[in-house]
């Protein structure tokens, strides 16, 4: 763990891995894992990708990735199990999970945030088995950014650029080598296993990782006022009307949400396969949407003309405060800019504020 | 490697229908039992749970106990078509298969109603949630102070659970009235909004509970009256209806503000309701 | 587990959009973050275009009316059945008596292949489609 | 979009999407595009956040009006007036670009003669707008420096459509707004590959791109590529094959893809049609209303199952990449026409859709660089991309116009087809919802979106639902002389009085059965805007 002057570090903890033998390092991760990293296409987006051959494809430690890992760990859709009736009317069900041990690599410190959060969603009411038996295999080797892209505000967030914990191991770009902090356990294994691409970090490493970090918090471009907004929702002070002038300029198109690495709503559904069988889905579902609460006879307990952004700024910047004492908002910017009607959570919070 | 995880809890378990009771043209109820016997036997749930149903195809829904955990071996559900999945279930008989998970949801709570009047206002198919608390009050009588039921429904046909109804008016501690909206050929009870019959009971605040489901208008204006008398917010409870997907407080379709009516509810007293932008009691 | 980018089969904005597929079925839909229409974002109809593609009233194998009803038939029996009313319409109304409607929904190889076919084998330049709606 | 092709020389969108949110004045004519191109919608609000002014031309009050600085609440069918009226008032503020009809164009005189002629009271009177809103969008429009304007189908599908786009062209060009970037007369198009298929030459009277069957020289160049002599004279359209009946001269079809059972006016006409024909042929991905009626189907690949291009409404060309193959039996189309081919003694050997497009690419100009390996590794390309080198081109008519000059045509207003009387007092307007598409086959299997919108509903005006007697969610019965359908009333301001509005997705409430065949004489596009019907409400 890192300490906030840089120095009395437990030396133990802190190695260094050289660039030049990141993919050896990785070929051999993916003997024993499946492999998920940043993967930038021809097209120039970066995607998590469930890597075949790590010399074929192009690793991008520095873009943020279209989408954090919420779709490995929480599938857009997957099924939940099958079920099958007989003639005799009989109605069963068989479960359905797949899960294999897999690294996720270069995941940046903002969604890992994300991760955390989505452990206490899946954990906290309830355990959600598909999520957790996903998480349990999951192994996450961040990557801290030196360099925050122009719509980055984990700062405001505090979820970034580096973390303290969450991840197994935690990379910081130096140049030519990245300095590892080592976090969970599974971390500790991997750098013992493997102890022939670490080298025990310097005092020198450490600084100037220490620097790196204090740069890059110096280089965000963008002022979000989040603690003010929260206190400001907290205190009562925001009037009601907001939420019907940016409802109004909703178009209903679910991605905020989708985009969103903590946003975990989600729909249940039956899939036909045949006259007996068939598959019970779930599927990523949005609060912006009217029929998330529409129920049977066409009753809606939420007026989603002036209502639809409602609970989703509300959730994350007031309830899960109330809750969990922090914003489930990590402040990767996905979000921001993409909405059809201009009204995304930085829009939100400049209004709130000001 | 696919396998199964062991306490999945969006698993239902299979149950099949022993009894089904036509209660009117809209409303079922229907006597269930686990296909596993064994599980049967440690099944236990409380007033004012609920159960999420399955029928194939026809994905699942959350469903109110109607029977009381007093009576052991009895799990009721009563249906009002609404929906796929309850129009489903209304093409059912008895022997037929369903899904059962559950059970969800914070109960009434019992214990708070003890040595007290209880008064249930109830209409439509918000009696079926107050049946069970009713029955469990009558089987522990002694618990329990006055007992009174107000029940609405639109047209004397729609009265729903009728059994118990002439069970409960003939009942020497129980005060039972009925009302309808419009009146039928026959009919020759009390017309009008279940409010109305408030003028006919008399009712002491300070010692009464008031219990209340129904459709979200009735919900509304009965809260208010029951204000009006004097009634504390915390002794006015109500339970709420919501659409959910996973019964468990995750998916987030029944969100209210802050609240999630799986987890939180479906029972809810006013003074938790208080600052919350609920459907029911907005004007 | 791969993720197939491809155009929106919707509107004519024509988005960019990954196409997420497990297990030989398309799961999810993502939009393209540098894609010029799509911009990270798509619309609702775009975010769950993967749920009709394995829906189970999909046709999924030829049907043929027999007595009156579509019965399920081999490609070959669909196929030669085609041909063999095309050809003899086409030549019982000297080439005036064919129709063929191409799609706006078919992507431009087929619409060509579809006016192709239309010009060359049924000699006739009746093909339109739905341009104007 | 028959009026951009005479008065520009070329149909298409002028701009990208992307140019929209640069704009300073945006005009949506006839688009409820937040519903049908969100995309565009999307840009339009950036721009909106950006400072642009918008103004809205439509009889209904979308949620773009809402956020327009001047909605121009016309009466459905009275484009063309108010255009002129606009015109008029650039003409008579002195903002006309001089220099760009000068050296751009032709024919202005013809239209400056006729727009001196109107009276822009009367044309107040026929549209229902306040002549000082008119004014004031005219003065607007004409001083901004970048303004586009969008349309849709709601300016083409009128007995006058090409008149309307006529008069749009007429408009832009008057003020000097084509040319630029950011600036232009953007059509958008409804389906993923309507662009495409025209291009394709799926159309009775040309071949692909636009070379008419009739110009000899064209032809001799397709016979030449595709070694069969080819017939001069153009087909029927897809209306006179639809709507023909008995009397018919189609006695057969194949029909790829398309649902005109449901989409097209008049539609039991379409229905007895097709029930008359000794052989139909349908090919689709799900059993459609017209599936139903045909005597062999075929189980196509969807767009997930197949590899080819789609040309969006900015003529861009992009790649659609097989994700999984077909499922069941499944074929992608190309090989269904094929196999057909091979039978009838033309084998087509494809061995795959690249070389499909190398073909095109041979054959059709516009798409002369368009080539699978160029898409792969880009986002597409927009055409005219007239060889390998050729970038694409983000917006046309740079330095000159498709057809060399732009031509002004005047325009008259013209009525249209039918109007309300007595019998059939109110005015229905068609058009879609966000949440489904075309006749729903692909959507109402989609389970959010058939949950988000599943039932068609009669917008009806709060006054005349008053006089009716309707409230929302009442069901109501809807009648023109051609037919009657029974769908949901909501109540709603959307629509002005007198107007009811509902969509055409539902095989439940087939609009199409109401509408009118009436059509465009030049593009041939159905008016499935405007025609007259009665409501009577069902009491149960």
């Amino acid at each position: 763990m890192r300490s906030k002057d840089g120095k009395n570090n437990n030396m133990t903890d802190k190695f260094i891995l050289k660039k030049d033998h990141l993919v050896s390092f990785l070929r051999r991760l993916k003997k024993e894992y499946h492999l998920v990293a940043p993967v930038k296409n021809i097209q120039g987006d970066t995607m998590f990708t469930l890597v075949d051959s790590v010399d074929e494809v192009e690793f991008d430690l520095v873009n943020q990735a279209v989408t954090s890992i919420k779709p490995f760990l929480f599938p857009q859709q997957e099924t939940l199990f099958t079920y099958e009736t007989s003639a005799n009317g009989d109605y069963r069900f068989d479960s359905v999970c797949n899960s294999q041990p897999t690294v996720y690599f270069g995941v940046h410190s903002c969604d890992l945030s994300a991760v955390l959060y989505m452990d206490v969603t899946f954990s906290l009411t309830a355990r959600d088995p598909y999520y957790l038996e996903k998480r349990k295999n999951a192994v996450l080797i961040s990557v801290g950014c030196n360099e925050p892209s122009e719509n980055c505000f984990c700062n405001a967030a505090k979820t970034g650029p580096f973390l303290e914990y969450g991840f197994d191991l935690q990379l910081t770009d130096l140049g030519n080598r990245f300095f590892v902090d080592v976090g969970r356990a599974t971390g500790q294994e991997i750098v013992s296993k493997w102890q022939h691409f670490f080298a025990p970090a310097e005092e020198e490493d450490v600084k100037l990782q220490y620097q790196t970090y204090l740069e890059a918090r110096g280089k965000f471009t963008r002022q979000v006022h989040m603690d003010q907004a929260i206190k400001r929702l907290k205190s009562g002070k925001v009037p009601e009307s907001i939420w019907s002038e940016l409802s109004l300029r909703c178009q209903d198109c679910s991605g905020c949400a989708y985009i969103c690495p903590t946003c975990t709503c989600f729909s249940i559904s039956d899939r036909k396969l045949s006259e007996h069988e068939g598959e019970r889905l779930r599927s990523w579902d949005a609060c912006t949407f009217s029929g998330f609460t529409r129920m049977a006879g066409d009753h809606n307990p939420v007026d989603h003309r002036t209502q639809a952004i409602r609970q989703r700024f509300l959730h994350k910047m007031l309830y899960d405060v109330q809750k969990h004492n922090r914003p489930s908002c990590i402040g990767c910017g996905r979000c921001v800019g993409i909405c059809f009607g201009g009204v995304d959570i930085i829009r939100f919070i400049d209004l709130v504020t000001n | 490697m696919i396998h199964t995880i062991n306490q999945n809890i969006y698993l239902p378990r299979p149950a099949i229908i022993k009894e089904l009771i036509v209660e009117n043209s809209q409303i079922k109820t229907f006597d269930l039992s686990f296909v596993d016997e064994e599980y049967n036997k440690t099944f236990t749930y409380a007033p004012g749970q609920f159960m999420m149903v399955s029928i194939p195809h026809c994905g699942e829904a959350p469903i109110s106990f109607s029977s009381t955990p007093s009576r052991p071996g009895t799990l009721s559900l009563s249906v009002r078509k609404a929906g796929t999945l309850t129009n489903a279930m209304h093409e059912l008989t008895e022997g037929a298969f369903i899904g059962l998970r559950g059970p969800y949801g914070t109960p009434f709570s019992m214990d708070a109603l003890k040595g007290k009047n209880l008064l249930f206002v109830a209409g439509g198919i918000g009696l079926a949630p107050l049946r069970s608390v009713i029955n469990y009050c009558m089987d522990n009588e002694k618990d329990f102070r006055e007992i009174t039921i107000l029940y609405g429904s639109r047209l004397p046909s729609d009265l729903a659970f009728t059994a118990d109804l002439d069970l409960w008016q003939k009942r020497p501690d129980t005060t039972c009235l009925l009302t309808v909206d419009q009146a039928e050929p026959g009919w020759n009870g009390h017309t009008g909004v279940v409010t109305t019959l408030f003028d006919k009971i008399t009712v002491d605040p300070s010692s009464t509970v008031a219990l209340v489901c129904g459709p979200p208008l009735m919900i509304r204006f009965v809260l208010a009256e029951l204000s009006r008398m004097g009634i504390q917010d915390e002794d006015i409870i109500t339970t709420l209806e919501r659409h959910m997907k996973c019964g468990v407080g995750i998916c987030r379709h029944c969100h209210m503000d802050n609240k999630l009516v799986c987890v939180d509810g479906p029972v809810f007293n006013r003074a938790e309701l208080r600052n919350l932008e609920v459907a029911e009691l907005l004007t | 587990m791969k993720d197939v980018l491809t155009t929106c089969a919707y509107c004519g904005c024509g988005c960019g959009l990954y196409l997420h597929v497990e297990n030989g079925k398309v799961t999810g839909s993502m939009a393209s973050r540098n894609h010029p229409v799509s911009h990270h974002n798509l619309c609702v109809k775009g975010w769950h275009i993967h749920e009709f593609i394995h829906n189970s009233s999909r046709l999924t194998q030829p049907l043929m009316r027999k007595n009156g009803k579509l019965v399920p038939v081999s490609w070959d029996e669909a196929l030669d059945f085609t041909a063999e009313n095309l050809r003899r319409i086409r030549d019982n109304t000297n080439c005036q008596g064919l129709g063929v409607l191409a799609s706006a929904k078919c992507t431009n190889e087929e619409n060509y292949l579809l006016q192709k076919f239309t010009r060359t084998v049924l000699k006739t330049n009746n093909i339109d489609h739905c341009a104007r709606l | 979009m028959t009026g951009l092709a005479t008065t520009f020389g070329s149909g298409a969108m002028t701009n990208s999407i992307n140019e929209i949110e640069q704009a300073e004045v945006i005009i949506v004519s006839g688009s409820n595009t937040t519903e049908a191109h969100p995309q565009v919608a999307r840009r339009i609000f950036d721009a909106l956040d950006n400072g642009a002014k918008l103004i809205v031309i439509d009889p209904r009050r979308t949620l773009l009006a809402e956020f327009a600085h001047i909605h121009l609440d016309i009466k459905g069918g009275t484009d063309i007036p108010l255009l002129n009226g606009m015109m008029r008032v650039i003409l008579d503020e002195n903002l006309v670009d001089d220099l760009f009809i000068e050296m751009r164009t032709e024919n202005y005189h013809a239209l400056r003669d006729m727009l001196f002629r109107l009276d822009l009271n009367k044309i107040a009177d026929i549209t229902g707008v306040a002549l000082e809103k008119i004014s004031a969008a005219a003065q607007l429009y004409a001083r901004a420096q970048k303004a586009v304007i969008c349309y849709c189908l709601g300016i083409t599908q009128h007995v006058c459509g090409t008149g309307n786009v006529e008069t749009i062209a007429n408009l832009a060009m008057m003020a000097g707004h084509v040319e630029k970037e950011f600036t232009g007369v953007d059509p958008l198009r409804g389906q993923n590959n309507v662009q495409g298929a025209c291009d394709m030459g799926a159309l009775p009277g040309v071949f692909p791109s636009y070379q008419a069957v009739n110009n000899p020289e064209h032809r001799e160049k397709f016979e030449r590529a595709w070694g069969v002599e080819l017939s001069p004279v153009p087909g029927l359209t897809l209306m006179h094959m639809t709507h023909g009946g008995p009397k018919s001269p189609v006695r057969g079809m194949f029909i790829m893809g398309e649902n005109p059972v449901l989409s097209e006016p008049k539609a039991n006409k379409v229905d007895q049609t097709l029930k008359e024909l000794e052989f139909l042929a349908v090919s689709d991905i799900f059993l459609s209303e017209t599936a139903q009626l045909a005597h062999v189907v075929f189980p196509a690949a969807s767009f997930a199952e197949k590899t080819g291009t789609f040309t969006n409404s900015e003529r861009r060309v992009q790649m659609v990449r097989q994700a999984i193959p077909p499922i069941g039996s499944c074929r992608p189309d190309c090989e269904i026409i094929m196999s057909i081919s091979e039978r009838l003694g033309y084998p087509m050997d494809y061995e795959s859709t690249a070389e499909i497009m190398e073909e095109i690419a041979l054959l059709a100009p516009t798409y002369g660089g368009m080539h699978h390996d160029r898409l792969e590794s880009s986002w597409g390309l927009q055409w005219p991309c007239w060889d390998r080198e050729h970038p694409g081109t983000p917006f046309l008519h740079k330095y000159y116009f498709s057809r060399g000059l732009g031509q002004f045509i005047p325009t008259t207003h013209q009525s249209p087809g039918e109007l309300p009387d007595d019998d059939y007092p109110l005015v229905l307007n068609t058009g879609m919802v966000y949440h489904q598409y075309r006749t729903a086959t692909m959507t109402r299997n989609s389970v959010t979106l058939n949950r988000e919108c599943n039932e068609a509903v009669l917008e009806v005006n709060p006054q005349d639902a008053a006089s009716y007697n309707i409230r929302t969610d009442d069901m109501v019965k809807l009648s023109s002389r051609r037919g009657s359908i029974t769908l949901k009333a909501q109540v709603t301001e959307q629509v002005g009085a007198g107007s009811v509005y509902t969509t055409f997705h539902f095989t439940e409430a087939p609009i199409n059965e109401l509408t009118v065949d009436t059509k465009d004489p030049k593009s041939k596009c159905p008016e499935f805007k405007v025609c007259a019907v009665k409501m009577e409400k069902i009491t149960t």
